[in-house]
């Protein structure tokens, strides 16, 4: 074996391209940073592949890696494609690493291959239900989700948590792009006295209702949070200082974080293979960084010979002491036969006035979401 | 509080920034009977250019003023190159043609720095201040400069229909071109200034939308399709349609995030609303409120 | 008749019945013949990935054939045929999940209520003309993405999983996938295509024809306009039924994303790019679409390889986009008879090459 | 066979009467003219009787059939057929194909049939395409059967548009203008075929023309309309010595021999 | 069919090109590059005067006046051999716009009104090249069609066949056209209206000094309202003169005017009922 294949498949082009563009770049320049560095015996041929966030493309990009090239791993993109795929999955044995955290993913059936780097939306937004449940007992929350299957991911385990938390879910409502005018919306939440206003969308149509909320002068009334996608540099460029006091949920380490090794590491990479300011800012570049980093160190970690059996059998083992730490996530990624969530760790940052985002609470797990959503 | 009014006001002004997306759609319809499946991506054109000029450091009013110029060219250059040959083809070929062009400038788009990515204008100070407050509802000084340029265009493009002969000539032109060539019009020129036009009103849509929203790709593309019920309510080749389709769209979307959406589960009622009214719409009325009625006689 | 009807070179009929036949001669027999044996053949001569391409064609082309009555033949601009193809896909994962169906009465299934649905859908073309039906097929589409994503029976546009599917004892494995569908999907659609041919040579085909040139004349003529739209509605969706079902069986499971907007743009562009209301347009215009976007995939991704654009990979996959789009405007501008006609050339060129249609 | 009435018909459109009160009876067999100024009511009239517009008030009978609100296809099925003022052809199509399209609602087999294409239906389709050939025949079409009717000129068009209703096999055949844009050759001609139509089989003609000289030498029966109502009928000879039609309409007393306009270029 | 006639001698080429006559030299057109129409056309519009083209259906009038008005090309036609000169300028090849500039106004086949726009929103689309000072036009046509003036707001899709006549020729009017071509605008028309409109015709050409061509199927109208007069068939012009000369032509007689040998006018229902088998092509 002198090559083995890192492929990657996603959204370049179409939809949520703002995010797949960053995460591309992030596979692909770790991938070529492994090789430089000699990370393993063999030589890595990084591929990343648009599939135009359409699905038939995933899975052609799929049997094309799997069938044709034995990848020993594949790393997907979004949920449709994914939660799609998770039977071929099953049947080629090949471990698979999504881009989206939905946790139907992981959830039976066909589950045994399938991989979520970090904390699922769902546990994104059960831990900013403890938040509120610990600062105002009972209070009411309002959820705000993208109209498709991944925003609409969280809402059972979001509501099976806050009636176990004590907390009051006044309103579930589905909000997409173009969403110009909330008014409405949030007009309507604060007649039902909501407080807390908790988002699983893309950073586009948050931004627009945060605007409105600012407008409204409901920004000091209302508390707005979000899941990973929700948040980080896109909503700061989008809402500008509307962001302010946005709480974020994401178990990834911020681009300010000059300090952290992980980050380190990711404005060493992007130097060396010179992307733009813009992108080594994104955490999506971190995001795919941390799935290309995972692949690559369990193909290490599998044995000399790199095979979809000895990735898993790489995977399965990051626990305990061999937990995996590429320093990216606030925790480490830790997989095995039956956990099948990586950085579990997370934290919730909040706002500042220009937007930035600070830690406003150490790395941890969602008790709750354990309660919840056990592991099947 | 009572809602109603405060629903009624904000649905008025999204309204009218509606209105003015589909402003641009009915100047080329009004002049040349085409459906243009690409005019969101004109709108996003625009605000990118506005856009990219802002960020070389050009004042806000100044890059909005070029970015419509440019645009300007950028209509005169579609209709050049990709139009004027399909003259004469059937309507369907013509609407594919503006479905094929929205992929190109997406693709295009896609070929600068701000093809994937979020961004947004540096509002200048006198769109930032301090907003009004109208019946208990806060307005932003972007959304009321969006009612006013709406207004402005819209009034201006009225009277240039109705009352100037090149505006006349327009509109003959999408009636029977072979007649209106007969009198001395020339087709070309007139087909080339409806894209013109258009193009000019989707930079200022863009810009406007660009300070309201943000700027993403998908984003201000998007507003293409929001523009279709608008532009039916309204009637297709009415220009006070476009500003009375566009305001009802943006009250009854309002209404239905206000009202139907916690009859609903999951809500979200608003993104189809407008769709169902539509349909009932062109039910009642095939050619809209304000359309011209087919003539038909055999 | 000729003594030889091995090559034709005038016209010999003498019953009006002759003026029906597909395949008069001998040489289109024989070479329809050979066609048949090279269909049969190559899934054995087809790289894998190559033949899956081959499989979306096929359920394209039978989408493609609907929207060829709905919108090449009657007229009917129709912007949401990936929507009733949707609703083909949904009513065949319903049936296989819930009612435990197998695949062959899955799929008509799917067909029928592609049909159903999509008849009701024409119901406005009753009162409509021109453009403004094609923005009503638009709202249907945007209604139908709303609806499913509020009914939790089709988990809200989240992913039904189709069963495994196994016939004459083999089954459809992650390895024999593309072999196995194509060996189903091609008879459907070559039937589809010989029942389609069928329809439109008939008083039906010739009645939506009358309907798109001239629906007054057409009343005139004792033709019942609303009717003949419906019937091109409850056709053209049928067709996309079927094609909605083949693609949930192929694809392994239904997700809302796969019959967007998107969707349905690109099957009016395959009908275009391959020639309106022909068919031999409805293959040749998912095949030059499919292998386009092949195509600069791969060309993109080469390009970006070569860091001619300062952003790599971001930046070279613009082309497929705007390869997208431009195809289909240099057809429309260059050749609006579309592919279709070049075939037409082609066998003018080839004199005796067969295959009438 | 039956007989037309048309019985105190009113058709409004948004405040305008295009027709006021008119009431006419078609006997079978026979040629009757429609005549009178532009914008008379004579084509709204033919589009009450055909279905196109429905009268206000008033009643429209063939037969025992009620056409006052039918459709234009059912009207059709009832054995009336009708040729437009304005060319309404199928223009992309042969002149078989249009000729065909009229044979719709005598081929008598379902979409299945159709689906299928064997036995019923393949049948059906053959005789009728001899029969199709016979009005071609009868028509003298024969050199532009498989030709786009688009690309004919105008004058064949109207006759390819007086076939087809033919080949509808009518009771009683409409004709709006089918001379109009002919020289006086190929007026005769036209004249002709409606001559061999009503006396060969019987078909009962209702005629709108503005050139009298054809309208004076064929019709067993003249209505003339003016600003929507009936002015005068009669025979022709009636009719053109009729002070209100030569007021109204043809500017010229005498009988139908010489109308003014008709004649030599004196 | 009629065929030239030693009674009708054709017009020696001396007599042709005064300074502002139209004059057709030896055009040949073809539609969609193969199908060839016009064959050698030669005809002259005398300044001033009414000139009247007749023909059977499909001899290429129309195509001759869109061959001189520049409106072959939206046709798929183009002018393959020959001029059409006007004023000293050679007009083949210009488009429709610069002949429109240069003087030259057709009045189209079927009339072809802005059935959308009023009445005097018809006669202002005329106006385009803003030539003169509209509003004081509009009254001239006005007070050319007095019917008009009271339709002025009325969609002109709902007026009658005669009223969109006049619309047409008005329309035309707005752009001071110093020759003007008319297709048949008999076409469908009432008696009376016919009368009427040749009047009008006659009177603007009187009053403006207009040259006119008229295309027409009602030749006894036209060759009583023109001076001169050419028949065309084929393609090709096959007689011309005097429009009282060409009256008095026995085939024009029997063809076009439908008088027999005796003078009087034969009867429609005399025609021979045998088939006259004809080729139409
Ligand atoms: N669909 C319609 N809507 C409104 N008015 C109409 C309509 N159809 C006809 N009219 C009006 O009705 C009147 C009669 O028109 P009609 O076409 O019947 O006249 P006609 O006698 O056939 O004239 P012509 O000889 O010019 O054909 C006209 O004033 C016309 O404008
Ligand atoms: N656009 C076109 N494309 C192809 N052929 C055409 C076209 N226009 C006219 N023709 C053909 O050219 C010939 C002459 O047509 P043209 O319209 O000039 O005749 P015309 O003398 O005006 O006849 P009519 O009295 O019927 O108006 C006809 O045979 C017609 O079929
Ligand atoms: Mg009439
Ligand atoms: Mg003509």
């Amino acid at each position: 074996q002198r090559t083995v294949t890192l492929a990657w498949s996603g959204a370049i082009t179409g939809p949520t391209s703002d995010a797949g563009s960053s995460y591309a770049a992030g596979v692909e320049d770790y991938c070529r940073y492994a090789n430089s560095q000699k990370m393993l015996s063999v030589t890595l041929n990084c591929v990343v592949r648009d599939d135009q966030y359409n699905n038939a493309n995933t899975q052609r990009n799929f049997e094309e890696f799997v069938g044709n090239q034995n990848v020993p791993v594949f790393l997907g993109y979004a949920t449709g494609g994914m939660l799609q795929i998770k039977g071929v999955v099953q049947e080629t044995k090949v471990p698979t690493l999504p881009a989206s955290y939905h946790i139907g993913i992981i959830d039976p059936p066909n589950n045994n291959y399938m991989f979520l780097p970090v904390s699922s939306y769902s546990e994104n937004i059960v831990a900013l239900l403890e938040w509120v449940a610990a600062r105002e007992r009972g209070a009411k929350v309002a959820l705000i989700v993208n109209p498709s299957p991944f925003g609409r991911d969280p809402v059972v385990d979001a509501r099976k948590a806050a009636a176990r938390l004590g907390l009051k879910i006044t309103d579930v409502q589905e909000v997409g792009g173009n969403n110009l005018d909330n008014t409405a919306l949030l007009k309507r939440l604060e007649a039902q006295g909501a407080k807390y206003i908790i988002n699983q969308n893309t950073a586009g149509p948050v931004a627009n209702i945060l605007k409105d909320a600012k407008r409204l002068g409901l920004l000091g009334k209302m508390q707005f949070m979000g899941a990973h996608y929700t948040g980080g540099e896109d909503l700061t460029k989008l809402a500008g200082d509307a962001a302010k006091d946005f709480v974020w949920a994401t178990s990834y380490y911020m681009y300010d974080e000059g300090d952290r090794p992980g980050i380190q590491l990711v404005k060493k990479i992007g130097a060396q293979f010179g992307r733009k300011a813009d992108t080594i800012r994104s955490v999506h570049y971190t995001s795919g960084m941390l799935a290309a980093a995972i692949a690559i160190e369990a193909m290490k970690r599998g044995g000399k010979d790199i095979t979809a059996a000895s990735v898993y059998k790489g995977l399965t083992s990051m626990n305990g002491g061999r937990a995996f730490n590429p320093g990216f996530t606030v925790g480490p990624v830790t997989f095995s036969a039956k956990d099948h969530v990586g950085a579990e760790n997370l934290r919730l940052l909040q706002a500042d006035a220009t937007g930035n985002f600070k830690a406003i609470t150490g790395p941890q797990r969602s008790k709750m979401f354990q309660l919840v959503h056990p592991l099947k | 509080m009572n809602l109603l009014p405060q629903l009624l006001i904000a649905g008025v002004v999204i309204g009218s920034i509606y209105a003015l997306a589909a402003l641009g759609f009915v100047l080329i319809y009004k002049s040349s009977r085409v459906i243009n499946f690409a005019h969101g991506q004109i709108i996003a054109t625009g605000a990118f250019i506005a856009f990219a000029l802002t960020q070389r450091g050009l004042n806000f009013w100044l890059a909005g003023l070029i970015a419509m110029l440019v645009t300007f060219g950028l209509g005169l250059l579609i209709e050049r190159v990709f139009l004027r040959r399909m003259v004469g083809e059937p309507i369907i070929s013509v609407i594919m043609v503006t479905i094929g062009l929205s992929s190109v400038i997406e693709g295009l788009i896609h070929l600068t720095p701000y093809g994937a990515g979020n961004f947004s204008f540096t509002a200048p100070a006198v769109l930032s201040g301090e907003g009004l407050s109208v019946l208990g509802t806060q307005l932003s000084r972007t959304q009321l400069a969006g009612v006013l340029a709406a207004l402005a265009l819209l009034g201006g493009f009225t009277y240039f229909f109705n009352k100037s002969t090149l505006g006349i000539t327009m509109r003959a032109v999408a009636d029977d071109q072979m007649a209106a060539m007969s009198v001395g019009t020339s087709v070309e020129r007139v087909f080339a200034l409806a894209w013109a036009a258009a193009a000019l009103t989707a930079a200022a849509a863009g810009v406007i939308l660009g300070l309201m929203s943000g700027l993403t790709l998908g984003g201000l593309a998007g507003i293409g399709l929001k523009v279709f019920p608008v532009v039916i309510l309204g009637g297709l080749d009415s220009v006070i349609g476009a500003i009375v389709g566009g305001m009802l769209i943006g009250v009854l979307e309002n209404l239905a995030a206000g009202y139907l959406d916690g009859l609903v589960p999951g809500g979200g009622t608003r993104e189809v609303f407008p769709f169902i009214v539509l349909i009932a719409v062109l039910l009642l009325r095939p050619y809209g409120l304000f359309g011209t009625k087919e003539i038909e006689r055999v | 008749m000729p003594a030889s009807r091995f090559t034709q070179t005038g016209n010999y009929r003498v019953r009006y019945q002759q003026d029906q036949t597909i395949f008069a001669t001998y040489a289109e027999q024989t070479s329809l013949v050979v066609g048949v044996l090279l269909l049969l053949a190559l899934p054995l001569l087809l790289p894998k990935t190559l033949l899956r391409d081959v499989n979306m064609i096929m359920i394209f082309a039978v989408a493609v054939l609907g929207l060829n009555v709905t919108t090449g033949y009657t007229g009917l601009i129709n912007i949401g045929q990936a929507a009733f193809m949707g609703v083909g896909a949904y009513a065949t994962a319903l049936a296989a999940t819930r009612l435990n169906l197998p695949f062959f009465l899955a799929i008509p299934l799917g067909g029928l209520a592609g049909a159903l649905v999509g008849t009701f859908v024409g119901l406005p073309s009753l009162r409509l003309k021109y453009l403004y039906l094609a923005v009503a097929t638009l709202a249907f589409q945007i209604i139908f993405e709303w609806l499913v994503g509020h009914l939790p029976v089709l988990a809200q546009g989240g992913a039904i999983s189709m069963p495994a599917v196994q016939v004459f004892g083999v089954r459809d494995t992650f390895l024999n996938h593309n072999r196995f569908w194509y060996y189903l999907i091609l008879p459907v659609l070559v039937g589809l295509g010989l029942l389609w041919r069928n329809v439109l040579r008939t008083r039906h085909g010739r009645s939506f024809i009358a309907v798109r040139d001239n629906d007054r004349a057409a009343a005139a003529m004792g033709i019942n306009p609303g009717k003949a739209k419906l019937t091109a509605f409850m056709i053209g969706s049928f067709y996309a039924g079927v094609a909605g079902g083949l693609f949930a069986y192929f694809q392994k499971a239904v997700v809302i994303e796969d019959y967007g907007l998107h969707t349905s743009v690109q099957l009016l562009a395959m009908a275009i790019v391959g020639g309106l209301g022909s068919l031999p347009g409805s293959f040749l215009g998912p095949l030059f679409i499919v292998a386009l976007d092949r195509f600069m995939g791969s060309a993109s991704e080469w390009l970006g390889a070569q860091n001619i654009f300062p952003q790599g990979v971001d930046a070279a996959t613009a082309l497929r986009p705007l390869a997208f789009g431009l195809s289909i405007v240099l057809f429309l501008m260059f050749e609006p008879r579309g592919l279709a006609n070049w075939w037409r050339l082609v066998r003018l060129y080839f004199k005796k090459w067969p295959y009438k249609f | 066979m039956p007989q037309l009435h048309v019985e105190h018909v009113t058709l409004t459109f948004g405040g305008l009467n295009a027709l006021t009160d008119v009431s006419l009876v078609v006997p079978e067999g026979e040629i009757v003219s429609i005549i009178g100024p532009n914008g008379a009511g004579k084509t709204s009239l033919l589009n009450c009787i055909s279905g196109f517009y429905h009268p206000t008030q008033g009643r429209i009978t063939f037969g025992s059939h009620d056409l006052s609100r039918a459709a234009p296809n059912v009207v059709t099925s009832y054995g009336i057929a009708r040729a437009f003022q304005n060319l309404e052809l199928f223009r992309g199509l042969s002149v078989v194909e249009n000729l065909l399209l009229a044979r719709h609602t005598h081929l008598r087999y379902g979409l299945l049939d159709s689906l299928i294409f064997y036995g019923k239906a393949s049948r059906q389709e053959a005789e009728n395409r001899a029969y199709v050939e016979r009005i071609i025949d009868f028509m003298e079409l024969e050199p532009h059967r498989h030709h786009p009717v688009g690309t004919l000129a105008y004058g064949i068009q109207k006759r390819v548009e007086v076939a087809r209703a033919l080949t509808l096999a009518p009771q009683l055949l409409l004709l709006d203008e089918p001379m109009a844009g002919m020289n006086v050759e190929e007026k005769e001609d036209m004249v002709r075929f409606i001559l061999d139509i009503q006396r060969e089989q019987g078909v009962t003609v209702v005629l709108i023309e503005h050139d009298l000289g054809v309208v004076m030498d064929i019709s067993d029966r003249v209505y003339v309309l003016d600003f929507g109502q009936k002015i005068a009928e009669g025979t022709p000879e009636e009719v053109s010595a009729d002070p209100r039609v030569i007021e109204a309409y043809t500017g010229v007393p005498g009988t139908g021999s010489v109308p003014a306009v008709q004649g030599a270029g004196a | 069919m009629p065929t030239p006639s030693a009674q009708v001698p054709l017009t020696p080429p001396a007599q042709v090109a005064m300074g502002s006559d139209l004059t057709v030299n030896n055009v040949e057109v073809v539609y969609h590059d193969i199908i060839q129409v016009l064959r050698g056309v030669s005809l002259t519009v005398r300044a001033g005067r009414v000139t009247s083209l007749l023909g059977t259906n499909g001899a290429g009038k129309t195509t001759t006046l869109r061959a001189i008005s520049g409106l072959l090309k939206p046709e798929n036609g183009k002018i393959r051999e020959g001029t059409v000169t006007f004023e000293g300028r050679n007009l083949s090849g210009l488009g429709g716009t610069e002949v429109v500039k240069a003087g030259v106004v057709q009045v189209p086949e079927g009339r072809r009104v802005f059935k959308h726009l009023s009445v005097e929103e018809n006669l202002r689309a005329g106006a385009i090249l803003g030539r003169g000072h509209w509003p004081s036009d509009l009254e001239r046509i006005y007070s050319y069609f007095p019917k008009l003036a009271g339709l002025r707001h009325k969609q002109a899709g709902y007026t009658s066949g005669g009223e969109q006549q006049m619309i047409a020729i008005g329309r035309a009017l707005m752009a001071h056209p110093k020759v003007l071509l008319l297709d048949e605008p008999s076409l469908g028309l009432a008696p009376l209206l016919v009368a009427e409109i040749f009047d009008n015709v006659r009177q603007i050409n009187r009053e403006e000094g207009v040259g006119v061509l008229v295309v027409e199927q009602n030749a006894s109208i036209a060759l009583r309202h023109s001076d001169y007069g050419y028949v065309m068939e084929g393609g090709r012009i096959v007689m011309e003169g005097e429009s009282a000369a060409l009256a008095d032509n026995p085939d024009v007689k029997e063809f076009y005017l439908g008088v027999t040998e005796q003078g009087g006018r034969k009867s429609f229902r005399e025609v021979k009922s045998y088939k006259r088998r004809k080729r139409w092509m």
